[in-house]
């Protein structure tokens, strides 16, 4: 779960690593308010989740209160890359000598915990560990032992900070090091993190991502999802405990596990075809479930054929099969559907489906080729 | 005729009492498996299935049992505790059914796991099955015969597909790993592979990976520097699109990195064939 | 460092152990009042850093805020085993169906905190460890990892535990680990912890100890330092990092380094003498450090001869002979001196103190020897 | 003639530049010892005493010098941190001359430095001394010189005592191994019998113990099952009372276990001379 700029960089204060004074606000009267209590010299910054904010127009310097309500209005209005903004932050303006990035990840490699940090901040760092890797100074972190401060003092010796700067910069990477850790991230950047002209750090943008499996130890934390960022239909999924993706094909999927979603969805693409989701109904799905699933791919009204493809383990097909007939009591279709159920209670299934006009398969294979065909507009 | 799970297994299954641990418990010892206890906190005391004594801790289950095997179906939240438990109990082989627990937590799991010598296989996985002699986990026994081939996935349904081809086939299993689709995880591609290599009675390997990570790449390298054996592999999510998590916490593609591609070509490099869907298994193996 | 029972509790309760409703008053009034705003029924409890209050009459139910008044009044005009008792605790009674000893150490030989639990809570703890250990129960708490939750169930199983308390006694059990861990404790104590009548948990009593060398990341917890039990010579001497502890003997002594200062004792009661005191100048002692020492030393009427045995590594032994002249300079005495400098510069300090008509031997047993005599009234 | 600290060690000085850490790499350079580098956070690039450079982390100061052993002067808010630091940095031998460090730091380090497999000696010792070869340390230098008697201490000026004992006699010394006095510290007694009893050039070993805890008697214990060479010991603090912490840390008598009393008699029970002082120690010696 992505975190916003402000929200992030609220977390980040409470572990006492400095930001700009600054505030969020919804309209461009409060923006201008906000920006009368700073002074007048503001940044006036878009709170989207996604990335290019900047070039998008969605940061503006103001140097009056005047400038930031008209500033605030223009970016309210904004769209970037298709979503709305609601909020901006409005930060008082600092005067940056240097900038510099900092970033906590989780390494799946090394299954540790990786601090970055890099001299060319406020760059994209993924083009900086495209271009010169070398610029970006690493350290793992012992999950058991914590952040150790010679190893801060490692990234400050690689990144050749001022050694004026080494007290604040150790206690800032302390601070994000406890915010990663005490609210299950798995991503804690600061980018930039500058050194103003008067010598003092402050982290200027901020960026979290919190592990959704961890949020039930942080209930404040989950409660701050911003729905906009996501797909209605994968929203309505989540909300069953079903996995699913949109993608822009013309074959629905309804499959029961990660790696045969994906598999089902490479042997449509092998075969001609393209998949029009990814969706995985777990294991030992109800009735219910199942019905919200089907329900889920068929409001996607580019779905010519759905794929139900079942192989029965913990999942039982006779239940997965009257899940189906009463998710089409509800959603009255005309999209045709491929079944293939194997496992335990298959033959239960295929019989309680026998009504329901469906076409049926027995291999992975066959069930994609009568789909890839039904959806190129030919009989299966 | 198998690597870490065998005849021999003395099961503990924590998280016994619950629903899925009840059905799975009875379903392991219906294939024949030896489940010796179970454990759940609160419900020392008592029994299940007639004949399974119920213990507070593992470690008095230990005591009480000898059981070396624990396979863990508690809910996430509190899988790290039972890790933990079992490791400190002196469990040598740990298999951990759950999925969604949180990555945090699997990071510190695994370091201590592996400071006290345990074999930690999943979590977020199916668990393991040696056709004919036990199963640990939720893979359905009747899917499978006994034979020559080893199969390791990251992967649990899509495992299954595998097994049923090849015993529609009329190919058998020596063992089936499922080590889970989690990011972090106990035992990997290379552990099994190198298990696999010693073992007298698997003659080839098969490898289900998926993208995500690099794991597939790191077991090429090895697959070509130090395993004799021939290994197919299949690599699920060449139609994932990028930055998605596709259901399973570690298949994800990141920054371009750890897609499916990349992954067949360094596979096809170490000299493994790569089956274009998992039907084409018993097809390239021998 | 000793923490009163009532600042024990006020940590504990930051860690959501329950405490029975309470405060701490400094007079009888004061203590009426508390026990008004409770309800009437309380205990008071002095605050003294001894064991047992009870026995001695420190603690006193009360049914009425008149009685509490007079209780109040009683228990702090007390002394008990020669401290006087400044606060007492009014607390809340509380009706005790069940007493539990918890509580979390330093196990040296495990190099690991130790978490321990009793079902004979309430009695002494180490009459209960020496007659029947088999009713403490022990689990090692590993300092990366921290307490586990199973650890607690352990301990719950171990103390036969009724299982509708678990729950509680696992919150109780994690937040006294977090008050030791995060407040350098060296012992938490909950003695006893009661489940009431009622059905809940609470910490009736609570002792904690912070280890020393760790206060300079508690500030506030330097500042709960109760004087009262502490030998004005040893307060005197921390201030200047002198290591020092009264005993009843004769002879003074002033050393360099804790081994060889218990060495020398001990060589003082193998040849028929009693050690005054334990003195430890540290290393590297100043001139100002050794002046302390000695006057330390001579502020106590019982000293009749003062042995400086200095072995000279890091220490100076011109160093020490130079704060011997200074300190005599300020404190006239009669008392005489053995003196035995080895090492580093020993013959520029017995050069320095060659007027001093101090005694001097070469050997640790001859300067004991000396000591001996003069102490028991004869010539050196 | 020697274990630990030899010839050959490459020394490492952490807190180079702080008095303490100055002085006494002067007094071991000048004894012989081969100090090669020192390390000062935020001093990186200066020198010290002429030729020794100063690095700002131990992980650079070692790729650069090669160093294998480090000391330690650096504040005690400071030096669990310096040790994990060298520990980290593969530094092989640690020895932590600090004193006052928190205890629950103190157990933290020592189970990281025990996974990480380095040697801790200390905290709150002197160091080692190899007469003849080098010091490591704060021992001096001229109160002892080369024999074959191996000597562990958990003390510091006593210590001194002792070796200064031996040289008036006569006798000199393998390695003299300050363990120090805090309750949780690194190598311990036993761990230092062990080196000595497979040490060619070590006949026989004084051992100085103190009041608290039980490292004597299991010295002991260890000395009547697996030691061949004789060894004499010392108990300080015979005369201390219960309860009171005598300068050092891990020098108290709690609840009446730890007494001088036990753990010489423990040692006479394994056949250790127990001498009356420190003065008496060359008469027990063969």
């Amino acid at each position: 779960m992505k975190l916003h700029e402000y929200q992030s960089k609220t977390i980040f204060s409470r572990y006492k690593i400095p930001i700009p004074r600054g505030r969020v606000a919804g309209t461009a009267s409060e923006a201008r308010q906000v920006a009368e209590e700073l002074g007048g010299r503001v940044v006036i910054k878009a709170q989207v989740l996604v990335g290019g904010r900047g070039k998008a127009g969605g940061i503006r310097l103001c140097r009056t209160p005047e400038q930031a309500e008209d500033m605030a209005t223009q970016v309210l209005a904004m769209e970037i890359k298709g979503l709305p903004v609601r909020r901006v932050l409005v930060d008082e303006a600092v005067d940056i000598a240097r900038e510099i990035y900092l970033a906590i990840v989780n390494d799946r490699g090394a299954r540790r915990p990786l601090m970055m940090a890099s001299g060319s901040g406020g760059m994209d760092i993924e083009e900086v560990a495209a271009r010169s890797p070398e610029k970006i100074i690493k350290v793992f972190i012992d999950p058991l032992l914590g952040l150790r401060d010679y190893q801060v003092r490692d990234l400050a010796v690689g990144i050749d900070l001022p050694r004026q700067s080494w007290r604040p910069f150790l206690e800032i990477c302390q601070g994000l090091w406890r915010a990663y850790q005490e609210n299950d991230a798995t991503l804690a950047e600061i980018n930039p993190l500058v050194i103003s002209e008067d010598g003092r750090m402050y982290a200027l943008d901020g960026k979290m991502m919190i592990d959704d499996n961890a949020l039930f130890r942080h209930p404040d934390l989950a409660e701050m999802r911003d729905l906009d960022i996501e797909n209605p239909a994968e929203i309505e999924a989540r909300k069953y405990g079903v996995s699913f993706i949109k993608l822009d094909g013309q074959i629905g999927c309804m499959v029961n596990g990660a790696g045969l979603a994906m598999a089902t969805m490479d042997i449509i693409k092998l075969h001609g075809g393209e998949p029009a989701n990814f969706l995985d109904i777990g294991g030992g799905a109800s009735a219910e479930k199942v019905a919200a699933a089907l329900r889920v791919i068929l409001s996607d009204p580019g779905v010519k054929v759905v794929l139900i493809n079942i192989f029965g383990g913990i999942t039982r097909c006779d239940e997965v099969a009257r899940g189906i007939l009463s998710a089409l009591k509800e959603v009255k279709t005309e999209v045709p559907m491929v079944v293939r159920l194997v496992g335990t209670n298959a033959a239960q299934g295929m019989a309680i489906l026998a009504d329901a006009k469906m076409v049926t398969a027995n291999t992975l294979v066959g069930a994609a080729v009568k789909s890839v065909a039904i959806a190129a507009g030919g009989a299966a | 005729m198998s690597i870490l799970v065998k005849k021999n297994t003395r099961l503990l299954v924590q998280g016994i009492t619950g629903n899925e641990g009840l059905f799975h418990t009875e379903q392991m010892m219906k294939y024949g498996t030896n489940v010796v206890a179970g454990v759940t906190p609160g419900k020392g005391g008592e029994w299940v299935l007639q004949k399974i004594p119920v213990f507070d801790s593992v470690r008095m289950a230990v005591e009480a049992t000898g059981a070396n095997t624990s396979v863990i179906f508690v809910p996430a939240r509190f899988a790290a505790d039972a890790i933990f438990e079992a490791a400190d109990a002196g469990i040598s082989l740990i298999v951990c059914i759950t999925e969604n627990i949180p990555v945090q937590d699997m990071m510190r799991v695994r370091e201590y796991v592996d400071q006290k010598g345990s074999r930690l296989v999943g979590p977020n996985c199916p668990g393991l099955l040696t056709p004919g002699e036990a199963k640990v986990g939720i893979i359905p026994g009747e899917i499978a015969i006994p034979g020559n081939v080893g199969i390791v996935s990251r992967s649990g349904t899509l495992t299954y597909e595998v097994l049923y081809a090849l015993k529609l086939a009329g190919m058998g299993c020596s063992t089936c790993i499922g080590i889970g689709g989690d990011p972090v995880n106990g035992t990997d591609f290379i552990d099994c592979l190198e298990l696999f290599e010693a073992d007298p009675h698997t003659d080839q390997i098969v490898l289900i990976g998926e993208i995500g990570g690099s794991d597939e790449e790191k077991a090429a390298e090895y697959i070509a520097s130090k395993m004799t054996k021939p290994v197919v592999a299949f690599i699920a999510g060449q139609t994932a699109p990028p930055g998605k998590r596709m259901g399973h916490a570690g298949a994800i593609i990141e920054s371009g990195a750890g897609t499916a591609a990349e992954k067949i070509a360094a596979l096809e490099q170490a000299g493994v064939r790569v089956a274009r869907h998992p039907e084409e298994i018993p097809d390239l193996l021998r």
